[in-house]
Order: structure tokens, then C-alpha cells, then sequence
């Protein structure tokens, strides 16, 4: 095969062997299918994507690059799969995502009614980024959200009422209706808050991570960041602290394609996993689309920084169904931009596995039921919270002696 | 000629543009203001225009931003940079404080800094916390930098435009609640020097000192006082660093009575500055105390309630006219 | 008993050690603060005493270090971080501003923020204009931080004893050119309560208002006032958020005369609250101009000779006191 | 040559073939000879810097690994060496280090006597850096220094007088007394100025770059920092934002293997290089003893920059001869790592390559007498240099409308 005479034919010969499609290789290196396409069928053109190609097909970045002395070598480390979920799990991360999904789309209805304050980001088709992430975590590992924060909160155990009774701005909210959906938290079950600073995060969950350490407990703390956030330098420190210090520390890059209104291609030139190994943090990339992936790899992940690995970063591949906020036009976005998600609906994908292991539509439709009912409930209940009093608010500006 | 209904958004918009017309060494840069015409849409139009290298989506990285537009002043540009919420200032601290402000001081006047940093303060949209603060006073603290605060669309032309040609590194504060609101700009509309505050309404029995969102609360409540007989002087500041002494000066020896109205939170605000500066060289006029009314001592609250609780309105100051006129 | 000769620098870091050995949730980080002692020599012994786990030496990384800080503090350590100097607290604004000093409140009172971050300010050795800032009346400014400033080797103790304690975020400033000053400890010595003002020296014809490095320079003036008569009182604030306002009113109430003196800028300064709110409460007692005296509105000079001239000094004061006594 | 059965085997077979010594490779590199030679002697034996030496040595990083399928095969880009300098180049590159150095050694004296005021760092030992980063700019290019920043200053084209008048806190100083040593600048020769704030130059050279960029100019910013900085976040803010611009900006990082007291292993775990290219910057690492390699490295990256190909970046390995900052004891440092630098000193090797050349040891002792004269004459001129006013700097602290 010494044959493929440029770069494109040998990116197509490495990927067919690998069983990929162009848009499978396309989305685990994080660029379009069409850049694939081009790469493969022009002469002559290159990528500056070539080490990250290579590393997903397996195969050494020289020979991809030269052809050098022939036959397609394989990499030392292939890339990493994860390992099958038993099927309970997939069906409570199944669950799981449905009430996700159920409470943001009853929160985007809620809100279109006015009832909701401020502004609201959803996370309707990442859902398999919240369930994942938060699959193998104990009640004491701890973790900090983005602004794009309920899945992560719902996931980590936050209760549904008290999640509604924070959006709505009532007193017996999460946060007494303090903070909003930007700041839903709920420190007992290790929720460190959405964070309305993009990459806020970062460093509260490095320091969590240090206050597992410094306690001697084999706690995890994970730092949700997304892709808009890799531009912040906050990143940096907090890569650096953590692998200087051996933190017990996930960092969970949630890739949904779009910081606001940019793609995410116009607003950061690296990719994130490079960045990490350069740290000499390991790092995995998975398709967030596939919960159980997410929930596997993550779970290895977790495991491993447990028995004292130091840090990891996960990056995971997801779209993002609506707008940066609720109300947000999208004029910036294409139609099929905006559709893609549903090729990519992680509940939709878990729902086929899951029927081709045996269950049938019907627990399905009663999940869905289920969740539908326990949100509805929990709105009505936020209806009729009691609204914050200032002189509470005002006089909960400091903790008190002792706290 | 004047143009009625031109909101304080596109009144910033068109200062831009005018700006880059007049001169191409004006730049500007931020997040999503290139392509998406930025979060409040003031940036629109400017890219298709004006282009890509003058005109600049940059990535979320305020440091970095705010920095780079330093450089880019000290390399003979007048960049204009965005900061969607005033609150992420935070973030480019370093840049303004220690590298801007400073520079023409520092370097023993070499280069000028001409930079300008827009940004929206002040809360009224439930944003909650970290993306309502009204941080003006830090930055009339450091030497080397001015403050400004327009309170409607001929000021914010004017302003912007006395920003972007002024050789210093100039915040320009914008309240969040005055983008939609329209008003009238003059067609030229001139640029308004720096440091000059303008009466809102004369009057004689006592002064409100304010600027920005609060100077239209402050007239509604003079209107009301004036049904029953008493006379409100408003004078809008305008300028935060270098403020208008002498005009507050001047309005205090005609009133006698003074109070400080400002969305920020209250406690070591503006309005410490100028109540502090009236209670020396102005204390031979003084008739009753000087008051502040500003925002109380807490984070700015997510909840309708507590919003509403929160920000200082028309009744606070028409109690603390009233105690004064006492 | 007492022990005296105690250099302020040596006070604080026995008090970190003796609350590193009541508590185990006392942790201390900052650049070249465990091998190395810290820049200024106040934390020389920790790491031997405490090991790396609690003594940590950290990267160039301001931000993330008073981010990790806070996110520690709120998984329940107690925090204590050195910023090498005042002015890198630029750096990590966004940490202190919008994560530690809002926690407690935007999330409802879930868990407190027991962080104390230490950073030295103020010139006098000629660093120039970023290393020589006074910037305390940012932090003051924010709802959620608490901020004290030591004058000598006792309140130093106490009031690091104190913020240690306090569940909330504490800034704590030292006065750069008092590390080497030695003073009085006593022993065991107390913690002292944050908020709680001290009369430095009592006194009946003018009070100043004052903390920190200038404590000393207005005891020293007080002493030559006296040589004429004049009885000035001083108050050592000792906390500036809060600040001991009962304290100031009582004083003011005695002397009918007042004037606020300290390092930082004049203008927007920690004096300009203190003033304001003299000028509101305290109106009715007020006998004379209130005053301050501080630092003209300009960057800390380099030279010799520009920063001597630059720094408020005791000739400042005792010209502002002669005129408030005329 | 299949039968290099480990590792070190496969590095001393790369290492021998490409002409290096262990110390050689060790210094490209960027750690010990020892652990060089222990790599080598250790069946078994891996090392995190395995990719680097693969760089360095020309070897594909996979074959380093696991030996793969036979021979050593070359990558595609084996590491650029630096063509040689002309004679005449390099004597001016001996010439300015020399300025430089009897510059530091005066203003140590000087300081020692009390009669510059506040505290100064230098660059003892490290002028290779200082010389030959500046010896392609132009005097439109523009550079930010770090607080270390006399060597930049004067290779830069700064006044010598003015730089010691600076210094002294003199009316006719750089500055007019107001910046002193961390601030030493002259716009007018595109020294953008040293910076009190590690980092702190880094996105003030981006920004100058953009200007250059903006107007269309082909001239070029660098952005000088230090090991230490790399730990700050403005770094990865920096590197994103011109690679994302394609900005004409060189990353030049001076690694002294020191960030005041700590050695830069405790304070950086990635290697910048690694980092950069993550970002798809093209580094590349010259040791700061020669000062000719540095100068024709830099020159082929100026020039490559100046034809439009976007940021890249130069890490090079000094040695900081003297303390942190003038006075500073040392204690954190060993009697043999303060002496290291005489075996590295770049003036010292210079010399040797000169003489080598032909270059007679009277020529030394003119360049240094030369330098030693104006340097005298240049601190007595600072001396009788007027203190500045007070008036007139508070009159400077606003730029008067249409400066
Ligand atoms: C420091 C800071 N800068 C800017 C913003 C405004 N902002 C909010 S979300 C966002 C985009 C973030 O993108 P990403 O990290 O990809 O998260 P996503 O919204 O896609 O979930 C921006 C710029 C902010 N909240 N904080
Ligand atoms: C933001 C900031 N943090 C800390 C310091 C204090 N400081 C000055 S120099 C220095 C070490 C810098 O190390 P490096 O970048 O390697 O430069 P070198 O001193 O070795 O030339 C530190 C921590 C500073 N000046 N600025
Ligand atoms: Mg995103
Ligand atoms: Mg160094």
C-alpha cells in the first residue's frame, strides 16, 4: 500500500481500515466532515488537524505525513475505548438524561410564560455530557458547572423542587433566590454551583480537588469547563496546578461547538487534549452523543484519579439544540447547523441501544412519563413558593461567627 | 437639525462608526461584536464595513483583550474594546491598572494610551450577581485612567466620541437598562468634552448629583417634588474621573443641600468621593448633611423581589430630599 | 506577659503558625511562601513545622491560586494566601470579587468562605508604580469581603487570629515598610474583633482618623502638636469593611474636628466614606472642614525623590489639622 | 540496527548518529545529563520527555518508543539547526553582550553604594539571550522585556546614558525618573518597556503586533518572558489570541531555569514548546550559551514571521549568574548551581568561537575596555543628572489632548 502518494489518501486508507466514516473521524478530531472530504479527495492539501487525525486512526503523524518507507505503521497507544455498561446502568443514565430534558423544556415554557427571572441556558441535546460526567461520582466527589449548569446539577443529586424553586426566584430555592439559574448549587451533594464566569470553575474545583487531598480522602473533584472557555487563561493555571500538584482532579470539557454566537473553530486553535498532554495530563475525547461512552470513560477516569493517577480531561462532543440563551434568535446559525442535533440526540441514540439490548418502547414512553409528571409537579410547587424577603437577603450578606 | 428616537445603543453604534470613518486608526474588538454585532448589538453593521482586520471577534479571554488593545494603543491604534458585563472587568485588571493607566506616567510621557473600554453596568434585567455590578468607583481610584457614564443617546455620542479621540485610557459605562431607550441626537451630533458635568434641570432648593440610568429617575422625582413647591437642582455628571467640582461646587453654594444618587452599591462609591470633597471645600455652604443614596451593602439579588428591593429608586431619593429639606 | 521586640513580619507568621497548630483546616499558598520563607521572610518555618500538604508553594498563577483558595475554602479548609504584592491582586479579581465574596450569599448561606488573603501595599521603597499601591477601598467596595490593616506587631497578631477565624473572605493588608517594626506581643496574645477601631492616643480638640503605617506618622504628629497645646486624638481604624463607624461618630462628637489620613490615593480613597458618612451622621457635630489627607492622584513615582514627595507624611497632616483647628 | 532492544538503546543510537553529546541533547532538551545518561543505561527505563528528544534527535517519536519495525526512520521535519553566522555578525553579538554585561556589573556597583534606589534583577549570564533575540529587529519591530529587561533595553538601541540616568531616578532618565529599572522603555526604538508584572509583556507584544498587522507594516512584535511566567494565564490567553490573528509576534521565553526562588520544575509541569504547538506555533529551543545559534534561530523566525507564516516561538536555556534580585542571599541555591554559569557563560564562548576563528585575545580586551569607558562615562553622566521635579510629574500623569 505503499501506493497512497498524498496525505488525503493515506487519511482514507487509515480510516477505512479503522472502520470509520468520514463524519465519525471528522467529529472525534473536531472538524467538519467536509474538511474530511476535502483533505482526502485534494492532492497536495494538508491539515493542521494531522496529529490529532493520526492519533484517532492509529497510525503514526509521519507516515500519514511523508508515507516515509511504506506500510501504514500502527501507534504505539491506540486511542482508547470504553469498556461496555452493564444495562441497569444505561438505563438510569437513560433516565437521567430524560429528566434533564424534561426539566429544561418545561423550564424553556416556563420561562417563555415570564415566570422565569433573568435569562436561562439550556443544554437540550447534551444531555449525555451531565449524565456521563456525573455517573461515577459519589456524593462527596464535588463538581463545578458552567453557566450551562441544570444537567449537572440534576445529575449530582440536586432535588428537582428546590432546582425549580430556584428558577422561579422563591425563598425555599437552592439559593433562597440569591442566584438564579447561573448559580444553581447545592454544596451537601458536592454541587459547587453553575457559575455565571466562563471558566469560573476551573479553579474552584482545583481547590476543592486540594481540599480532598489535603483531608486524605480519595474524593474527586471534576471542573466543567466548555469549549469557549479554553480561551480563557484560567485554563492554564489551573492545568498547571493541578499537574504540579498531583490534584485529584477531572477536567470536563463540554463541546457543544459554540461560545455564544462563534464557532467554536473561530475562538480557540488548539485542541484541548494536546494542551493537557502537554501538562503530561492524560486526556480522552468521546462523542457525547453515546451516554454510556461518556459514563465508561469517565468512570475510568475517575477511578484511576481515585487511586492517586493525578488529574485527567475528558473532552466530549456535543451540539447544542437551541440558542445560547433562551430568546436567542440564532441568526448567526445555519438551519442544518441548528437541526444537526438531532442526528446527535444522545436520548434518541441511547433509546436505539437500549432496544437492540431488549427494552421495549413502552418503559420508554413510561420514563418519559415519569419524568414528565415529577417536573410538572415540581413547577407547581415553585408556583407556590414563597417569595424571598429583602430582610432576609439583606442580612445573608456574611456568614455568621461560627459558620 | 436633531434626529428624535435614536436609542442610546445605536447612538454608540453610530459614534463607532463615525469614529472609524474619521479615523482608521480606530479598532474595535471584543467578544461577538464582530460577526454577531455584539451581546446588545451596539458593534452591529461595523464589520461589513469596516472589516475584519479593524473590526474584531476576539475569544473569550478579557486579559488577553484588554492587553492587547494596550499594545495596540501604545502602537499608535485607538482600539475600542467591549467587556460584555462590567462585571468581567475583573478579569483585565492587570491591563487597565497596572499597564494602562500607567504607561504615559511611567514611561515618562513617551506614547499615549488612547484606548477606550466599553462596558454595560447596572442590573434591572434579574441577571443576577455576577453580571449586574456597578464598578465604576474602582476605576476613578487609578490615576491615569478617565471614567465616564452617559445617561442618554446625545450624551453617549458625544462622550464616545471625546473617548476615542482623548490620548488616555478612558471606561465608558454603559447602563444595561438605557440601550433601548431612545432619545434625540443632533445631526452632526458633537463630541462632549471630558470632565464636564450639565445641568438636567435647574433648581434652588437642593441638588441631586447623579449620572447614567439614575439621572431619568432623579427628574421623574424632581417633577413630583416640584408639584409641591420645591425646587430640584439635577445635575448630571457625566464624567466619574475627572468629575465636575466646580459645576457641583457652583450648584451646592446655590442649594445649599446636596445628595448623591448612583445605582452602585452605596459604601466607598462615587458618591463617597463627591459628598467627601463637598464636606471640605464646599462646607461653608453646607445647610443640612450631605446624602447618599445608592444601592445598600449586599450582592446584587437574582429574584424579581429582591431586584427591585435592592436597586435604589425614586422613593429613596425623594426620602432623602426630604430629609435634607427638612 | 509581654514579649517585646517582636517585628510585625514575625508577628503574623506566628500567628499563622498558631493557628495552623489549633487548626488543621489551615492551609498557607502563595509564590516562594514554603522552601523559600516568602518574599518578605513572614512565613520562614511553616513548611518544616506543617509539611507540603498544608505549605504550598505555587506556580506564577494569581488567579487560580485565590480561585483554588476559595474553592477550598468552600470544601472546608481555611485558606490563608500570600499575594506578593498588593498590586498583583489585579490578577485575581475576578476570584475574590465574583467567587469569594458572593458564595456565601448567591447560594443562599449553603457553606462559608473562610479565606484570608495577606498582600503588603504601600511604597517607601521605591518599586515604583506596580509595586507600591494602596488599593484597600476596591475590596471595601464589595459586599462579602471583609478587609483589616494592622498598624503594629499586636494587631497584626489579633487581627490575622480574627481572619482566620472569620467565616468569611478577609483581605489583610500590611503596610510594607512596618515588617521590620518591632513591637509589643503579648502572651498569649488575643485575637482581635474585626470592626473594632482603637484609640491610639485620646485627645479633645480634633480627631485623626487613620490606619495602618500612617498610625505611627500621626502619633508622632499628635506628640508635636501637643508641644503647643493642641490635644488630637487618634483612632487606629485597624478594620476598614467594616469600619468601626460608632467609634469615628463617638470621637467626632468630642472634638467637633476631623480629618482622615492614609497612604492610598485621595480621591475615591478609604477617606472618602469615612468623610461622607461623617458628613451625613455626624453632620450636626461638626465644627470644621472635614479632611483628608493622602496621596496626590498620580501613579507611585520611582525616584527617591518623587515618591518621598508623593507619600502623605506628617507635614501633610499637621498643615490639614491646623486648618481644620483655625 | 533492529536489535536496540530498549529505549535508551533506541535514544544513544539516535543521539551518536545525529553527532550529540548527553550534555548536548540533555540542554536542547531541557533536562539533566544525568538523566540522559541514566535513560540510556536503563533497560526499562521511559521519560516524559521522549517526544522532545524524538524532536531534537530527528527520530520519530513512535520508533523511540517501541522500536516498531526496524530502522531508525527519520521525521519528516528533523529539528532546524541555525545556519552559521558571518564573522563580522558575530563579533557585533560579542561586542553588544559585552556592553551589556559591564552595564549589570556597574549598576550592581552602583546599587551596592546606594545610589540607585528600589531593587534591580540582571541579566548576568544571560546576555546571550538579550543579543541575540534583538540582532534581527528592525528598529520599527517592537519588543516587551520582562522585569529583567536591561540586556533587551540596550541590545534593543536604547541610550546607554539615558538608561543609567533611568536607573539613578534622574529628570533625563528614560522615564524621567518615574519607572526605574523594571520599567526601562523607549517607544521611539520599539523597547516597549520592561514590566513590573510577570506576564504582563505578553499581550501588550500582541497588541503591538496587531498594530503592526493593522497597518499593514511587515514589521514584527516579540513578546519576552520569563520560565516562571509561564505559569501565568495571560500566556495561554496570548498564544491562542495570535495564533487564532496569525499576529507577527515571536514568543520569545528566556528560561533561566528560575522564577525567584524556585526552580522552574516546581512551577511549570508542560514544556512551553509542547504548549505552542498544541496551538499550532511552531518552537523551537536554543541553548543561550551561544548566542550566535540564538541570533541565526531568531533570524530565520523573524523572517518567516515577516513573510506572513504567523506566530512562533523561542525558548532558551540561560543561567541566572547572581540572585534574584540584587542583594538577595541565595540560601534556596546551591554553591554549585551558582557556579554553573561559568561553564555556560555566552561572553566566555563568544570568545572561544572567535578565537577559534581567528578573533586575537587583544580585540577582547579592546571590546571590553571600550564597554568599560562608556559605561563609566555613562554612570558619571547620570550622576550629574538633574533629580526630577515633583511638579512636573504630577503634571504627567494625563497624555494633553492630541498627544
Ligand atoms: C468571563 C466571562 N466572559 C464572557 C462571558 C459571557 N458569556 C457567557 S456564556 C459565553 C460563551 C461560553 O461558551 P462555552 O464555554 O462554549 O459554553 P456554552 O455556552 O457553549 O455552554 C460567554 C462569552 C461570561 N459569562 N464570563
Ligand atoms: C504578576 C506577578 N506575580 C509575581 C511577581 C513577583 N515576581 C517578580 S519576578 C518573579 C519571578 C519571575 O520568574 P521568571 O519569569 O522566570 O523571570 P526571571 O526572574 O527568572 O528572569 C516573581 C514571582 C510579579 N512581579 N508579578
Ligand atoms: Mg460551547
Ligand atoms: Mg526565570
Amino acid at each position: 500500500m505503499a501506493g497512497s502518494d498524498h496525505i488525503g489518501a493515506r487519511v482514507k486508507e487509515a480510516r477505512t481500515a479503522a472502520g470509520l466514516s468520514q463524519q465519525a473521524l471528522a467529529e472525534r478530531v473536531g472538524v467538519s466532515q467536509a474538511a474530511i472530504n476535502k483533505l482526502e479527495s485534494t492532492p497536495g492539501a494538508s491539515s493542521r488537524k494531522l496529529v490529532e487525525i493520526a492519533k484517532v486512526l492509529g497510525v503514526a503523524a509521519d507516515w500519514l505525513a511523508t508515507g516515509g518507507s511504506g506500510d501504514r505503521p500502527k501507534t504505539s497507544a491506540p486511542d482508547r475505548t470504553a469498556p461496555a455498561l452493564p444495562q441497569d446502568q444505561q438505563l438510569e443514565l437513560y433516565q437521567r438524561m430524560v429528566l434533564v430534558r424534561e426539566a429544561e423544556l418545561a423550564a424553556a415554557e416556563v420561562f417563555a410564560a415570564g415566570e422565569i427571572p433573568g435569562f436561562i441556558h439550556l443544554s437540550v441535546g447534551q444531555e449525555g455530557f451531565a449524565a456521563g460526567i456525573t455517573s461515577p461520582l459519589r456524593p462527596d466527589d464535588t463538581i463545578a458547572a458552567t453557566h450551562r449548569g441544570h444537567g449537572i446539577a440534576l445529575c449530582k443529586g440536586v432535588a428537582l423542587e428546590r432546582f425549580f424553586l430556584e428558577l422561579l426566584g422563591r425563598a425555599e430555592g437552592l439559593c433562597a433566590g440569591r442566584g438564579g439559574s447561573m448559580h444553581v448549587a447545592d454544596l451537601a451533594v458536592g454541587m459547587l454551583g453553575a457559575n455565571g464566569i466562563v471558566g469560573g470553575g476551573l479553579s474552584l474545583a482545583a481547590g476543592s480537588a486540594m481540599a480532598h487531598q489535603v483531608r486524605g480522602s480519595d474524593a474527586v473533584a471534576v471542573a466543567c469547563f466548555g469549549d469557549g472557555a479554553q480561551g480563557e487563561g484560567l485554563l492554564h493555571e489551573t492545568l498547571n496546578l493541578a499537574a504540579l500538584w498531583q490534584l485529584p482532579l477531572l477536567f470536563a470539557c463540554e463541546n457543544n461547538g459554540w461560545g455564544e454566537f462563534s464557532p467554536v473553530e473561530r475562538q480557540f486553535a488548539a485542541r484541548i487534549g494536546e494542551v493537557a498532554s502537554a501538562f503530561g495530563i492524560e486526556s480522552v475525547c468521546v462523542c457525547g452523543e453515546d451516554v454510556a461512552a461518556v459514563a465508561a470513560m469517565t468512570g475510568e477516569l475517575v477511578a484511576a484519579i481515585r487511586a492517586g493517577e493525578g488529574p485527567k480531561l475528558i473532552e466530549c462532543h456535543t451540539h447544542r439544540a437551541r440558542g445560547h440563551f433562551e430568546g436567542d434568535p440564532q441568526r448567526y446559525r445555519s438551519e442544518d447547523d441548528q437541526q444537526a442535533w438531532l442526528e446527535k440526540d444522545p436520548i434518541a441514540y441511547s433509546e436505539q441501544q437500549l432496544a437492540t439490548a431488549g427494552v421495549v418502547q413502552a418503559q420508554f414512553d413510561d420514563t418519559r412519563a415519569d419524568a414528565k409528571a415529577r417536573v410538572a409537579a415540581a413547577v407547581e410547587q415553585a408556583r407556590r413558593g414563597t417569595l424571598p424577603t429583602f430582610a432576609s437577603a439583606r442580612a445573608g450578606v456574611y456568614a455568621p461567627a461560627g459558620a | 437639525m436633531t434626529v428624535a428616537g435614536v436609542r442610546f445603543g445605536k447612538a454608540i453604534g453610530t459614534a463607532l462608526a463615525d469614529a472609524m470613518r474619521a479615523d482608521p486608526a480606530v479598532v474595535v474588538l471584543g467578544e461577538d461584536i464582530a460577526e454577531a454585532g455584539g451581546s446588545f448589538g451596539v458593534t452591529r453593521g461595523l464589520l461589513a464595513e469596516f472589516g475584519p482586520l479593524r473590526v474584531r471577534d476576539t475569544p473569550i479571554a478579557e486579559a488577553a483583550i484588554v492587553g492587547a488593545a494596550t499594545g495596540a494603543a501604545l502602537g499608535g491604534l485607538r482600539p475600542v474594546v467591549e467587556i460584555m458585563f462590567m462585571d468581567f472587568l475583573t478579569l483585565a485588571m492587570d491591563a487597565l491598572v497596572n499597564q494602562a493607566a500607567k504607561a504615559w506616567f511611567m514611561f515618562g510621557g513617551q506614547a499615549p494610551v488612547p484606548l477606550v473600554v466599553r462596558t454595560p453596568h447596572g442590573g434591572g434585567l434579574n441577571a443576577g450577581p455576577q453580571h449586574s455590578q456597578c464598578l465604576e468607583a474602582w476605576f476613578a481610584h487609578i490615576p491615569g485612567l478617565k471614567v465616564v457614564c452617559p445617561s442618554d443617546s446625545a450624551s453617549a455620542y458625544g462622550l464616545l466620541r471625546a473617548a476615542i479621540d482623548d490620548p488616555n485610557p478612558v471606561i465608558f459605562v454603559e447602563n444595561k437598562s438605557l440601550y433601548a431607550a431612545a432619545g434625540e441626537l443632533p445631526e452632526p451630533a458633537p463630541s462632549l468634552p471630558i470632565g464636564q458635568a450639565r445641568t438636567a434641570r435647574p433648581g434652588s432648593d437642593a441638588t441631586v448629583v447623579t449620572y447614567g440610568a439614575c439621572v431619568a429617575t432623579a427628574l421623574e422625582t424632581a417633577d413630583r417634588l416640584a408639584q409641591e413647591g420645591l425646587d430640584i437642582e439635577v445635575l448630571d455628571l457625566l464624567s466619574l474621573q475627572p468629575w465636575d467640582e466646580a459645576a457641583v461646587l457652583a450648584s451646592l453654594a446655590r442649594t445649599h443641600r446636596l445628595v448623591v444618587f448612583h445605582e452602585a452599591v452605596t459604601a466607598f462609591g462615587v458618591g463617597a468621593e463627591i459628598v467627601a470633597r463637598m464636606a471640605d471645600v464646599g462646607f461653608d455652604e453646607l445647610d443640612a448633611p450631605l446624602k447618599r443614596v445608592g444601592a445598600p451593602f449586599m450582592p446584587v439579588p437574582f429574584s424579581r423581589e429582591l431586584e427591585a428591593a435592592f436597586q435604589p429608586n425614586d422613593v429613596a431619593l425623594e426620602a432623602a430630599l426630604r430629609e435634607v429639606l427638612a
